[in-house]
Parts: structure tokens; C-alpha cells; sequence
């Protein structure tokens, strides 16, 4: 995360928010990983780790396309352009059952729509269940993406309305309650190593496996990072500070971004 | 849902060839459980719309990923009861029609049965497979078994390990939408396939629409072929998917699904979208 | 054959690229249980005598259809333990070795756990799929639950019904053989696949020998595709499927199925046929 | 079984006892039929069936071939010419689970090295399990297709060796132990409809389940019958003599016989 990339950093004013959070979270994977991909912001920084640093990736989307290359940024987790450059395309029963559930993929990247202090996440309802405030769209492919990747990376924009203190429903399990819980349950991946945001980066504590702030981006202060979380916000001793975005991380990013509105 | 287990039933053949009203009207009846797949790509929308014009009631809608076809249905008053486990307009937002339902009952009460993704394509597996329920690692920690009924554990009996079962899915018809078929009925889809063969092999009946039909059905590098002894009707319909695309055919329609954000936001736009379905489709 | 549930020990970014004799001595230990596979098409016989050439030991052999490969093994010398389904020499009749080592124990007695081709595939597929055991409706009314221990009843959670268990095979090694592999060591194999994938997967090494190595990989009907990262050695061996065959490649060369009958039938032509393997591969 | 084909009956001398096994097997079958093919016997019966009276019969072969409409004789159960003909070939997990298991096949045709009165078939061993006398190939795919099928035929020539009394392994059950034991376990197939071999054809009286000669071929008579028979043989009062493969049948027979010893 706070590894210097060689090219020269840009300064906060030549980028958003959602970019640095996006060089940020493609900065999380490797060229050795294979990464289960969702739509949306972990798709992009997917496709740009792929275009920068890690051109090995391994991008595997729950439609069932394995090794997927695409020269442009997929619209949905379905895109024809996916199929078109994998290695295999397989039946979605196959991706869930051959790849995902044994344990094969490194990573998983996710969303959410409210996030806890232990890292689980609702995606399903705010509100009572059975009488919604707001009806979401549901689990997807998440619960099973967040029990068995070998670790799991959250990418979502900090609010106090999605950092809350407990989760209206667990969708996918964080750390659940708390240390031991997870193996408790004799789910096999580690779960979320990491939490990549707007604001900063958070990672569970290694003895409470609370979310702990460690890294702000440059230009955010720790009070900011407070307000927009629903809890009291545990900040670690060694806080560091994000590395900017390089400019050509900025420019292979916009113009990955760019594919995607132009429509084929 | 239970499965009949009358083979004759099951087989013929080869596919009827017919047009889609004639199709639904035989396949689709009021109460029906329905299985409408396609992920992204292929979504089954003509044979969507039709059901909505035959004013079917009371269904039971299965689908993974509901998005606007079943939007479109939910709001038509077609479905009371939906079994899913992603509903949204991808890349876009809500569902505002299924929000309705489910948060004010309008137009009808709709109840759901949330699964995850993995559950869903398990359970249309043991409905091909001929068995009554599957077995995975999934749901374990998560809030959905506290609400779903058809979620239960299950020992190994070897290891004694806890995993998750879920029932079989046999919907009554399964319907999906291939890029081809043959005059026999022998259907060929290709690029991504979704769970769109377990779908069919799971319902007692089932409906493909294809962009054509075809003499022969050239292989294709990752085709996947419905024998049409294991399909019950064939039905012609280009552009049968869209918004959605057909690889080899047409593209995604990104402003449908863009633009559906707003006539379906409220009820008096999406009620005159529905009235205006006839009109549309001459 | 338990599961170690350690993904950083099953896959890595590219198969690595080597020598067989290098692959099989990594790859192969004496005790280990191993599964070559190949449904008639692509069986990897190469491999097979590569492990016979390097006297492996007490080796645990899984197979669906053990045929003249595994007969070689087995007189060889290599196995104590056979797991399968259907032995025998296919359009010709038995196999001599494997009779002889369950009948008299000669070289050394062979314990064997018999199964049913669905039982076999499904126990794969439980492998490939990181669950201890799979659900079939298989065995019923038949003498092989009494002598299989890994045969069980299961209960349907919703429905009480009775359905059969069987458990995962995990084996500690995967051989088959395919068509093709890129440099990258993803593998191509097209025609009948049988249960190849599924060993693969379900194995915690693998090795798939092919005819050839190529820069692309292009697209194939009915072409399956192993990514690198889910193989540990690809190994280049053209014929190495013979006396099977390859499609697009070599026919089944029948005369040597046929040869095989003299050749495994007493004790003394088969074992000089073992000492004569090096001068026949040189 | 017993309906006359259109084409002049052959007589007796004309024929080889293999030959009116094989030709009476292919008129147990129709077109509108899904048949799941063993290979040897059954494979040439069905292929015979198909170039004769039955051109739309749909072959299923255990390797995965769905629809295949082989050119040749295929000499083993995976021959190429099954995949390159087939209108889809796949997985051999795929063939069990989602074709065979749920009922999906009409007939299953079944060879037997042991076969008794109900219809039981041994293909494991001769003698005790643990101590053989001859060690035989074993299930594969045959106990499911036994279950599963919506009837099955058995091929296999008749002697005292083959139809006996009690199978010593029952590797694919027939009708157990008599009425209503396939009802108890909950297989879904009726079971043996028809056992055909070289000197008549037997069915399943309906009362009793026991194996009953109903047409002896033309020329054998129930006395030789009854002695290539291991149990007192039950002889159908209507008992009828097959009719004779046609000029035809017996000619398109030893066209594909040859195809298949033609090496390609």
C-alpha cells in the first residue's frame, strides 16, 4: 500500500478522491494473484493494476470468465468484452463451484453498501428486513467471495451512513464478532485484510481484528476520517500516508476510464 | 415444485417451432413457477414482454439477477413471489418497480426468497441432476439463513464436517434466449452461458428464443448445445434480448438501461410504458 | 487424501514447462495416490511408463476406466491400491496384470475400491469443488455397498428422501494428456474430455503431458481450457497418448490393444517387456 | 418385437444366431427414442437400428457424446467418430448428472457376464468378491443406467455359465428379489423390459418379475432353450418365433460390421 511506485507522485490537487482510491485498491494486488472481480469501482482497479504494475493478474469475473484481458473497461460483470479476451469462459455454476469455493482465488474484491467496525457487510437491506427502509440488490456472488478467497479487499467510499457501527444485515462475513469467529465457522479464507477508501485505508487489528485506520491520503486529516465513520474510529500508532497517485497511474487510469463511456 | 419424475414428460423428440405468443400462451399459466436466465448477456426480454401482454398472474419469478425484464414484470402485476439473489439495474441503480413491491406492495405484495449466487446456480444444478438439494460452502456467517427457509445444514457423513444444502429448483418453465437453432430445435448459444442449460434441464418445460434459426448449426468455439429433444418449444425472435446483447448479433443497449432508471422511477411513467407495450411492438 | 485447504500450495501464476522424466520425479513419490485419466481419448501412457521407468512404489492408482497403462503399472510392481470403476482391456477383454494381482497377489496383492462411473465422476467433481463428499442417486440394489466402504446413505434435509454419498477424491497427483499448451502452460484439449478437468482440479499437483507446446492458443469447438495457474507441469511428449488416441492428432492404434492380450497374458512376456521399456524408448 | 418388417424374411441358414440377436435388439428400438449405448453388442444393435427403421434415434454414450450419428462402428466407447458426429459432446460428470440420473434416457442397453432370473446382472467377479475365480471389468457405468433408464434391454448370448440361477455380485439390479423391490429402493426406471440373445427373447412375467421365454428365434426350440438356461426357464403361453432378419436389416448389418473392422 505504501510502497513508492517509481514514477513521480502527483500532488492532491491533480486528482479525486475516487482516483487515488482506486490507484490505491489496484495497488493492493499483485501480478502473481488471481482476483475475483465485482463491477463498479473494484472492476476498475482491477483492469489498472493489470495496465500498471501487475500485468499478470489472473481477472476472474463471476459470470464465468476465467484470465478475462479486456481492452476496455467492462460495463457489467457480463460484458461481452470479457469473454471475448479469457483464457476460459465456463458455466456460472462452474466458477462458483470449481474455482471460487475450493479456495483457488486470491483475492476478492467488494463492495458494500454499509460496512462495520469487524468488517462485515450489508448489501441486502437498510432497515428491517421484512419492512425495508431501503431494499438493495442483495448478496450476488459476495457471501461466498468473502468466505473462501484466500483474503478479501473492500473498496467503498467513507460515510457515517455506510460506516456504521453494526450492519442492518450481514450479507458477507467480515470478522463477524470479532477474533476466532471466522474459524469458528471454519470459513477458510482470511477475510478482510484491507479497507480502501476515499479518505484512507483501514486493516484489522491484528489482536481485535477491529478496523483500524493506517493510512490517510494525502491532504486528509485523522478528525476527517472520524467524522465520516459510524464508530469511534481506532487509528494505528505507526498512521502512515498514502503515496500520491504517479501521473502515469493517473493517465492509464483516465483513459482506462474513458473506454467505458465511449460505447462500442 | 416437486419434481414429477415422469420422463415421458420431459422428452420428445425434438422442439415444437412456434411463434411466441402461441408458445407462451401453451407453456405459461397463471400460478406457474417461471425461470427467466441470461447473465448480462442473452437475457430472455421478448418473451418477458409476452408474458406481460398474455397478462399472466401470480407467478413465481426465478431468476439469479433480476433486473429490467423482471422490473418490467414485477410492476405489470405478474409475479407474487420472487426468488433471487442479486436484483438491480447493472451499472445503474435500483430496481424502482421491485423496490415498490417490496417496500409498499404495489402493485401487489411481492415475497421473496433471497439466495446468494452460489446457492441459486447450486440449486438449478440439483434440478438438472434429478436430486432434491444441493451441497456448498456458502451462507455461513452471513443473515440469510435466518430468513430464508431453503437454506439448511447438512454432515458429511464421512468427515462429519457442517456444510450448507438448499433445495432443487424445477421451475415449471425455464426460458432463455440462444444465439441459434436448428430446425430440429437444437439450440447453440456461445460467449458467456450463464446457468441458462441447467435452467432448462431443471424445469419440466422450457422456451428458448434465438436470434435465428438456422440449417445447420456450425460449431463454434465455446457453443454450448440444448439437444432439442431436451427443449419443448423453439421460437424465433430477433433482437429477442434486448437491452441486453447477443454476441455475434448486437450489443448492449447501455441508454435502455440507463433511460429505464427514470420511467420506471415512478408509477404513473411505467404504467404508460406497460400501456404502450402493444403499440411498441407493431 | 485429505485437503489441505492451502490455496498457496495449489496454484501459482504459469505451469512450469519441463522435461517429463524432470516432472514425474518432482511430482511422483512413492505412496502417493495418483489419478491418470482419459476417458479412451488422450490417456497419458507416456506418463504411465515414465512412473514404471522410475520405479515408484506403493502408489495408490485412481482411475474410472483402468485399462493397458494401468495394467502395465500394475504388473510392474507400482501399486498396492487400485480405485475405479471399469478394468479392462476395451474391445479386446481382460486385463491380464490386474486379474493376476487380484487373483494371486502377484507382483504384490492388490487391494482394490471398486465404484460405479457416476459414483467416479462425482467423487471428482466433489474433489474439484473443495467439498468432502458429492450426493447421486447410484448404487441402489447393488452388492457394491457391501464391499465399498466409501458407499453411504444421505438424507435430503427438505424432502427426508435417501440419496447415496460418496467422497471427494483429492488425489496428491493429476496426469492426463492433451492436445495443446501455450507457454504460459494453459492447456487446450478438445474431443471427448471426460473427467480431465475435474482430476485437475481436484488433485493438489498435477502434470498434463501434450502433443505440442504452441505460442496461441487459438479457439476450438468443444475446446476446454485449464488455465497455467490451476497446473503445475506441462510437459511436452507428441504421441503421448499412444496406443490411445489424440484427435486431430492420431488415431487409436487398435493392433496394440489387441498385441497387449499376448503380451500381459503369462508372467514371463509381460516382465520382459518391462526390462525392454528403455531400449523401446530410446 | 415380433412385428413383420416390410422386407422379405431371411431364412434361418442365411443368418448367424449373432446376427437375429442383434437385428431383433435394433427392432426393440424407435425413433423418437433417447437410448443410452453400451459398447459391443448394444453399440452395433443401435447403430443398426438407426440406418434402418429408426433414423432418428438419439445415441447417448457414457464418454459424453449427446445425439451422435457415428459413421462407422465405433469401436470402443469413446471413438472419435462418436465426438466428431455428435450434436453435443460433454463432460463425463455432465452425462451421468444431468442426462442419465434424471430420467432424461429411454432405454439403457446393457450387456451381462451373469444374469438370473429377475433380471439381476453380474459384470464384477465370478466367485467370492474378496477371493475371485475370474476377476471381470466391473460396474462402470451400468448400476445407474439400470436405476435410471426408462427401461432397459440386456444383449447377451445364452448359456448355463451366463443365466443363472443367482448372480454371484449383483453389479446392476434388475428386479431384485422380485415384484415391487425396484418400487421399495425408489428407482425410477420400470427395469429389464426385454433380455434378447441369440436363441429367443425373454420378458419379465408381469406378475412374478421372473424372466420368461416369449419368442424363441426361428429354427431353436424351447428345449434347447430351457438347457442354455441355469434356472427352470418359464415358457409364455403365447410363446410366438421371432421373425426373421429381412435381406435388408441383414445387409446394412454386415456393412457396418465391416465399417468397424476397416480401420480407419
Amino acid at each position: 500500500m505504501t510502497a513508492q511506485p517509481s514514477a513521480e507522485a502527483a500532488a492532491p490537487a491533480d486528482y479525486t478522491a475516487d482516483e487515488i482510491m482506486t490507484v490505491t485498491a489496484s495497488r493492493a494486488l499483485r501480478g502473481e494473484m488471481t482476483c475475483f472481480v465485482g463491477i463498479g469501482l473494484p472492476s476498475t482497479a482491477a483492469n489498472l493494476a493489470r495496465r500498471t504494475h501487475a500485468p499478470d493478474l489472473v481477472l476472474v469475473y463471476e459470470s464465468g470468465t476465467l484470465g478475462s484481458k479486456p481492452t476496455r473497461l467492462p460495463l457489467s460483470i457480463g460484458d461481452g468484452v470479457l469473454a471475448e479476451t479469457a483464457d476460459a469462459v465456463i458455466s456460472v455454476p462452474e466458477v462458483f463451484n470449481y474455482w471460487l469455493q475450493p479456495g483457488r482465488i486470491d483475492v476478492g474484491f467488494l463492495g458494500a453498501a454499509q460496512l462495520d467496525r469487524f468488517g462485515n457487510i450489508n448489501t441486502t437491506v437498510v432497515g428491517d428486513y421484512r419492512d425495508p427502509k431501503v431494499r438493495l440488490p442483495g448478496a450476488g456472488g459476495a457471501p461466498e467471495i468473502a468466505a473462501s478467497c484466500g483474503e478479501v479487499v473492500v473498496v467503498v467510499r467513507q460515510t457515517p451512513r455506510t460506516f456504521v457501527e453494526r450492519v442492518d444485515f450481514v450479507t458477507s462475513m467480515g470478522y463477524g464478532t470479532g477474533p476466532g469467529h471466522r474459524e469458528r465457522l471454519g470459513l477458510r479464507g482470511r477475510g478482510p485484510v484491507r479497507v480502501i477508501t476515499d479518505l484512507g485505508v483501514l486493516e484489522p487489528d491484528p489482536a481485535t481484528c477491529e478496523l483500524t485506520l493506517t493510512s490517510v491520503h494525502p491532504g486528509v486529516d485523522v478528525e476527517r476520517a472520524r467524522e465520516a465513520t459510524g464508530w469511534r474510529l481506532a487509528v494505528a500508532d505507526d498512521l502512515t500516508v498514502t503515496s500520491a497517485p504517479t501521473s502515469s497511474e493517473l493517465n492509464v487510469l483516465r483513459a482506462l476510464v474513458r473506454t467505458a463511456t465511449e460505447e462500442p | 415444485m416437486a419434481n414429477t419424475d415422469e420422463p415421458s414428460e420431459r422428452h420428445m423428440p425434438m422442439a415444437w417451432i412456434a411463434p411466441l405468443s402461441e408458445a407462451v400462451a401453451d407453456l405459461v399459466t397463471d400460478g406457474d413457477t417461471i425461470a427467466m436466465e441470461g447473465f448480462t448477456h442473452l437475457i430472455p426480454v421478448a418473451a418477458g414482454h409476452e408474458i406481460i401482454r398474455q397478462r399472466r398472474r401470480d407467478l413465481t419469478l426465478v431468476r439469479m439477477t433480476p433486473d429490467i425484464v423482471y422490473d418490467q414484470l414485477i410492476g405489470a402485476g405478474c409475479a407474487r413471489r420472487l426468488v433471487f439473489s442479486w436484483g438491480g439495474n447493472p451499472g445503474v441503480g435500483s430496481l424502482h418497480r421491485f423496490r415498490d413491491a417490496v417496500e409498499t406492495g404495489w402493485p401487489v405484495p411481492l415475497e421473496i426468497e433471497e439466495h446468494s449466487h452460489a446457492g441459486m446456480a447450486n440449486r438449478y444444478v440439483a434440478g438438472a441432476s434429478g436430486l432434491p438439494f444441493a451441497v456448498l460452502r456458502g451462507y455461513v456467517g452471513t443473515d440469510l439463513p435466518a430468513h430464508t427457509t431453503t437454506i439448511k445444514t447438512i454432515a458429511c457423513p464421512f468427515t462429519g464436517e457442517e456444510l450448507t444444502a438448499v433445495p432443487a429448483l424445477n421451475p415449471d418453465v425455464a426460458v432463455i434466449h440462444a444465439q441459434r437453432a436448428d430446425r430440429r430445435g437444437n439450440v447453440q448459444m456461445w460467449g458467456i452461458t450463464g446457468v441458462q442449460k441447467e435452467a432448462v434441464l431443471a424445469a419440466r418445460r422450457s422456451l428458448v428464443t434465438v436470434e435465428e434459426i438456422v440449417d445447420d448449426l456450425d460449431p463454434r468455439p465455446g457453443g454450448v448445445v440444448l439437444p432439442g429433444w431436451a427443449v419443448t418449444y423453439v421460437t424465433e425472435v430477433p433482437s429477442g434480448a434486448h437491452p441486453s446483447y447477443a454476441q455475434g448479433y448486437y450489443e448492449r443497449d447501455n441508454a435502455y438501461y440507463r433511460a429505464w432508471d427514470a420511467v420506471s422511477r415512478n408509477r404513473e411513467t411505467f404504467t404508460s410504458w406497460v400501456s404502450d407495450m402493444d403499440r411498441r411492438a407493431s
